[in-house]
């Protein structure tokens, strides 16, 4: 991966949240306490905050530094879960050396496992996971299969969609929306919500760059 | 949305601000990152940091000092702090025997401090208070919430830690007081984070919200509006049933810390009000109140509503929570 | 009107019941007639009596206690009380040196403690609170009401009375104290006398009133709602400007006490906001906030708003201020 | 006077007190701190609590009573006022003893000199004085002019009437109202209203007796 193309994804998320803010910030009213978008707002300034400093940082490192910042700026539950989502995903950059679909396989994968283990959680639980994890298998499948990239994005975008629908019917049982039981049936999680929008803003500025 | 508010990204950075200005006796503020700690460091005794999302005020930062934290990690309003506060007051303030956090069990408040936890280079531990009992924990996984039992786990082991107990001790006995605390809450109205600049939720004017959370989060169920000795009634049933759901058992004459805790918009009358119907009560189930506050000491903005907390004392918690204490909302014996 | 009652006309009792339960170390509550006084009677000191309409929480019954009030008289709620309770409490505390009453200015408590000071068969005298600027004295003959400066002015004067000084004497330096704080107050929403059942004005959600009474009297003006460097500075300017006007001449690095009250909806979040635009304000003009006191004193029902109190400190306002008081809502040094 | 027609005065004015409940309440929402009425309504059903034992009392001894019960039990503005009222009544019910017209002209008189010390008050400041002390005033003149009371009545009725309706453009000079400045001109005083109603109701109980 380039740094160039962290930056300009990091912009672009950045812009999709915002125009996402409407929906994002209800659906954290509705079963959260209303911040989600806030918290993801302020991540995605400070990182466009570093813009500079991190472009002339390899791509491992920029992720790294992305990891940390976020991890410092954004708090409640989304920042530390996303932090060690790009701490993990810069290390396994660090540490790997494969093929593009197949690295961003693995570091996806090893950034998912690292929201997991901090979050203790796994699908199911109405949380951002139920978007990862699918969306982690997945692209491991297609790489498995040795899809082309082209193919792949659709299908990714696909399955991230779906994933946020399937939180909609379910009892929470990690997050502020654990406290709610039955009452939060019928509410899209909002971090499943922008973790989709985030993953769909990367898949079409990856097929836009192409 | 009305509020005493210049521009709604410098809210707490003013506040932070006066805070520390009209309390500089006590107090200091660091800015990058943010925390309180007292203005005079203590020595030789384990390091108490708490922290969590601001809007509940005077929770954390209103306790710290002697005889209670050593420093207080304030989020964004209603956000968890992030680690690098935790691990940066912790530099400032631990003074050899570790650091002991105090954590409200929310996900976010958990992970962060976790982090802080893992990061840091000093010895350390945790107490996750938990005493909301509006959050049924068989069902769902996460447990119950901290609430306003929390100001008493701060109290009772900052007290232990000025005595110099280890980090081990005082850990044991905030997880007792902990265990030994009930809490639940309820709304008559919402409130509004100003970042947002709406009401987090619609309550009607024959509503209220029965176990809700200091955030504002939907509680158990919307209940009807009614007399306040019914609304306390189920308060207290709610937290005694608790008790014994959790096989904490109740004996005659057994002693009481009984907490009403202002959301912040209840006047102080309704509060006595309040803490009159739960004490009449608690007596008749044979139950002694020997201990007691009144006023907003856990608050959730500008919300309407109060909150119940029953703490079953012993000797060793009633002894530390007497002891001089120093804060700037906590204050007695010095 | 969503408030925790039972029934609208035992608030009151229900209130003082629980008020007096939970400090029972502290006070004793006489219910016929109504009046809160020190558990422990003190010996051979003026006794200091104030009292006023409840709903002004914890004005005045959580100042009765060592170095503060020997009973508070509580009216119902925005109403004074009447002289039968003045006259009974004055003979439970009266201990050889007479009675001092405060009264906040008002037609009807001034009347009410009048006819008690008439009636009662000790030496007896009155300081009268009025330091609220927002009403013009020189227009309006009934003079400026008494606001939250009264809660300095108990502070202060029960010091002095705890030292044993004679009737003269406390008189003397509570009209000092008095004329030497100034007040304002502003609100962002009304309140609801709970007999009344409903809201006491009408106040839009881009409007404040600037100058209201802690009823929910109508103050100077309405205006615009605006950011709180500018409330906050025409607060504070009002309140020089009023020195001025009575020819108090403040001198630079006079020192100030400052006084952020709030009238109970507003967060301790937004009050501290509030401090530390009223401190930065009065650095600019020289003058040196030395001591302060941030938080709900004198509410008015579940009102949202804040009153800034400033007063010119000197060493014997000084020193009485920081002597040891121990009641309900003021304590330190003990 | 008869100790039974002020236990009937008594239970007339609680009654035309209640019956004008929304209009005295609103009137001390206004330019007062609304509890007008609550205080009257308290003051009312004190007295009517003693009815029992101050029917077996002279008349003097009775409004005696009432002025003290409405002392201990009014509070606010009114209660002094209205308490003084009936104590300087009743004072010179006993002092004097002249025909019914000039004693009661007398004693009314007593009354309402009792409320302009206690207030430091006159006519012209926005307060119950302004019904008071014109109905006063007339009555000294009717007894003066030897009037049969069934002449003097509709007369009174009228004053007092004028005299709540004086109010209306004052600026308050005492009371709580005079902190409203200028903003206090365009409403009645809710005292002096209160005080019109009493008195008509007085006037009407008169009427219906002959
Ligand atoms: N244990 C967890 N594991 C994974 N994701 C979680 C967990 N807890 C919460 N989340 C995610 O975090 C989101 C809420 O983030 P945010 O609103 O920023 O924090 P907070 O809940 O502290 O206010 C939830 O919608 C959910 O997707
Ligand atoms: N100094 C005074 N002299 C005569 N009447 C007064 C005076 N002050 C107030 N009043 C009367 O009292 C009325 C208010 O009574 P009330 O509402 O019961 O008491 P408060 O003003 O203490 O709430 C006013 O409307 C006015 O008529
Ligand atoms: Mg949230
Ligand atoms: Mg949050
Ligand atoms: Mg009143
Ligand atoms: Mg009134």
């Amino acid at each position: 991966m380039q740094t160039e193309f962290i930056i300009k994804a990091a912009e672009a998320i950045h812009h999709a949240i915002n125009v996402n803010e409407s929906e994002i910030e209800s659906l954290d009213r509705e079963i959260g306490d209303g911040d989600h978008f806030i918290n993801l707002k302020r991540g995605c300034s400070s990182v466009l905050d570093i813009k500079e400093k991190i472009s002339v940082l390899s791509a491992e490192e920029a992720l790294n530094h992305i990891g940390l910042k976020l991890l410092s700026t954004v708090g409640g539950a989304s920042g530390p879960l996303l932090a060690s989502f790009f701490i993990a995903y810069s290390q396994s950059e660090k540490e790997n050396n494969l093929d593009p679909v197949n690295q961003t396989s693995k570091s996806f994968t090893s950034g998912v496992e690292a929201i997991k283990k901090r979050g203790k959680a796994s699908t199911g639980e109405k949380t951002m996971l139920d978007v990862l994890i699918p969306v982690s298998i997945l692209l491991n499948k297609l790489a498995n299969e040795n899809k082309d990239p082209l193919e792949i994005i659709p299908l990714i975008k696909e399955v991230a969609l779906k994933g946020v629908l399937s939180t909609r019917d379910m009892i929470a049982t990690k997050g502020r929306a654990a406290n709610l039981g039955e009452r939060a049936i019928g509410h899209v999680d909002p971090g499943a919500k922008s973790c989709q929008i985030m993953i769909e803003t990367v898949c079409d500025l990856i097929l836009n760059n192409k | 949305m009305k509020k005493f508010v210049n521009n709604v990204d410098d809210i707490l950075v003013e506040s932070l601000n006066g805070f520390a200005s009209a309390h500089h006796d006590l107090v200091e503020l660091n800015l990058e990152p943010k925390f309180i700690m007292r203005s005079k460091k203590a020595s030789n005794k384990v390091a108490l940091i708490s922290g969590g999302g601001s809007g509940h005020e005077p929770l954390h930062n209103g306790y710290v000092g002697y005889g209670m934290l050593d420093a207080a990690c304030p989020g964004h309003i209603f956000t968890s702090p992030t680690p690098d506060q935790m691990i940066e007051a912790a530099h400032k303030v631990e003074s050899g025997k570790g650091v002991l956090f105090i954590v409200k069990n929310y996900t976010g408040d958990v992970m962060n401090f976790e982090m802080a936890s893992e990061m840091m280079p000093f010895k350390n531990a945790t107490i996750l208070t938990c005493d909301d009992v509006s959050v049924i924990n068989s069902t769902y996984t996460t447990g119950r919430r901290g609430v306003a039992g929390t100001v008493i786990v701060e109290k009772v082991v900052g007290s232990l830690a000025e005595k110099g107990a280890d980090l081990e001790s005082c850990k044991k006995l905030g997880d007792k007081v902990n265990h030994r605390c009930g809490s639940i809450g309820v709304a008559l109205t919402s409130c509004i984070v100003p970042a947002a600049g709406r009401s987090t939720f619609e309550i009607q004017d024959n509503e209220l919200e029965m176990g809700v959370g200091i955030h504002g989060e939907p509680g158990r169920r919307r209940e009807p509006m009614r007399d306040a000795d019914s609304i306390v009634a189920d308060m207290v049933n709610a937290i005694l049933e608790d008790f014994e759901l959790r096989d904490i058992k109740l004996c005659p004459d057994d002693e009481i810390l009984l907490l009403v805790n202002g959301f912040a918009a209840t006047p102080l009358l309704e509060l006595y009000l309040i803490y009159n119907s739960a004490a009449k009560l608690l007596k008749t189930k044979n139950l002694r109140v020997v201990r007691s506050l009144v006023g907003n000491y856990t608050t959730s903005l500008e919300m309407a509503g109060a909150s119940i907390t029953l703490c079953i004392l012993d000797q060793e918690i009633k002894e530390n929570w007497d002891s001089p204490v120093h804060t700037a909302s906590l204050r007695w014996g010095i």
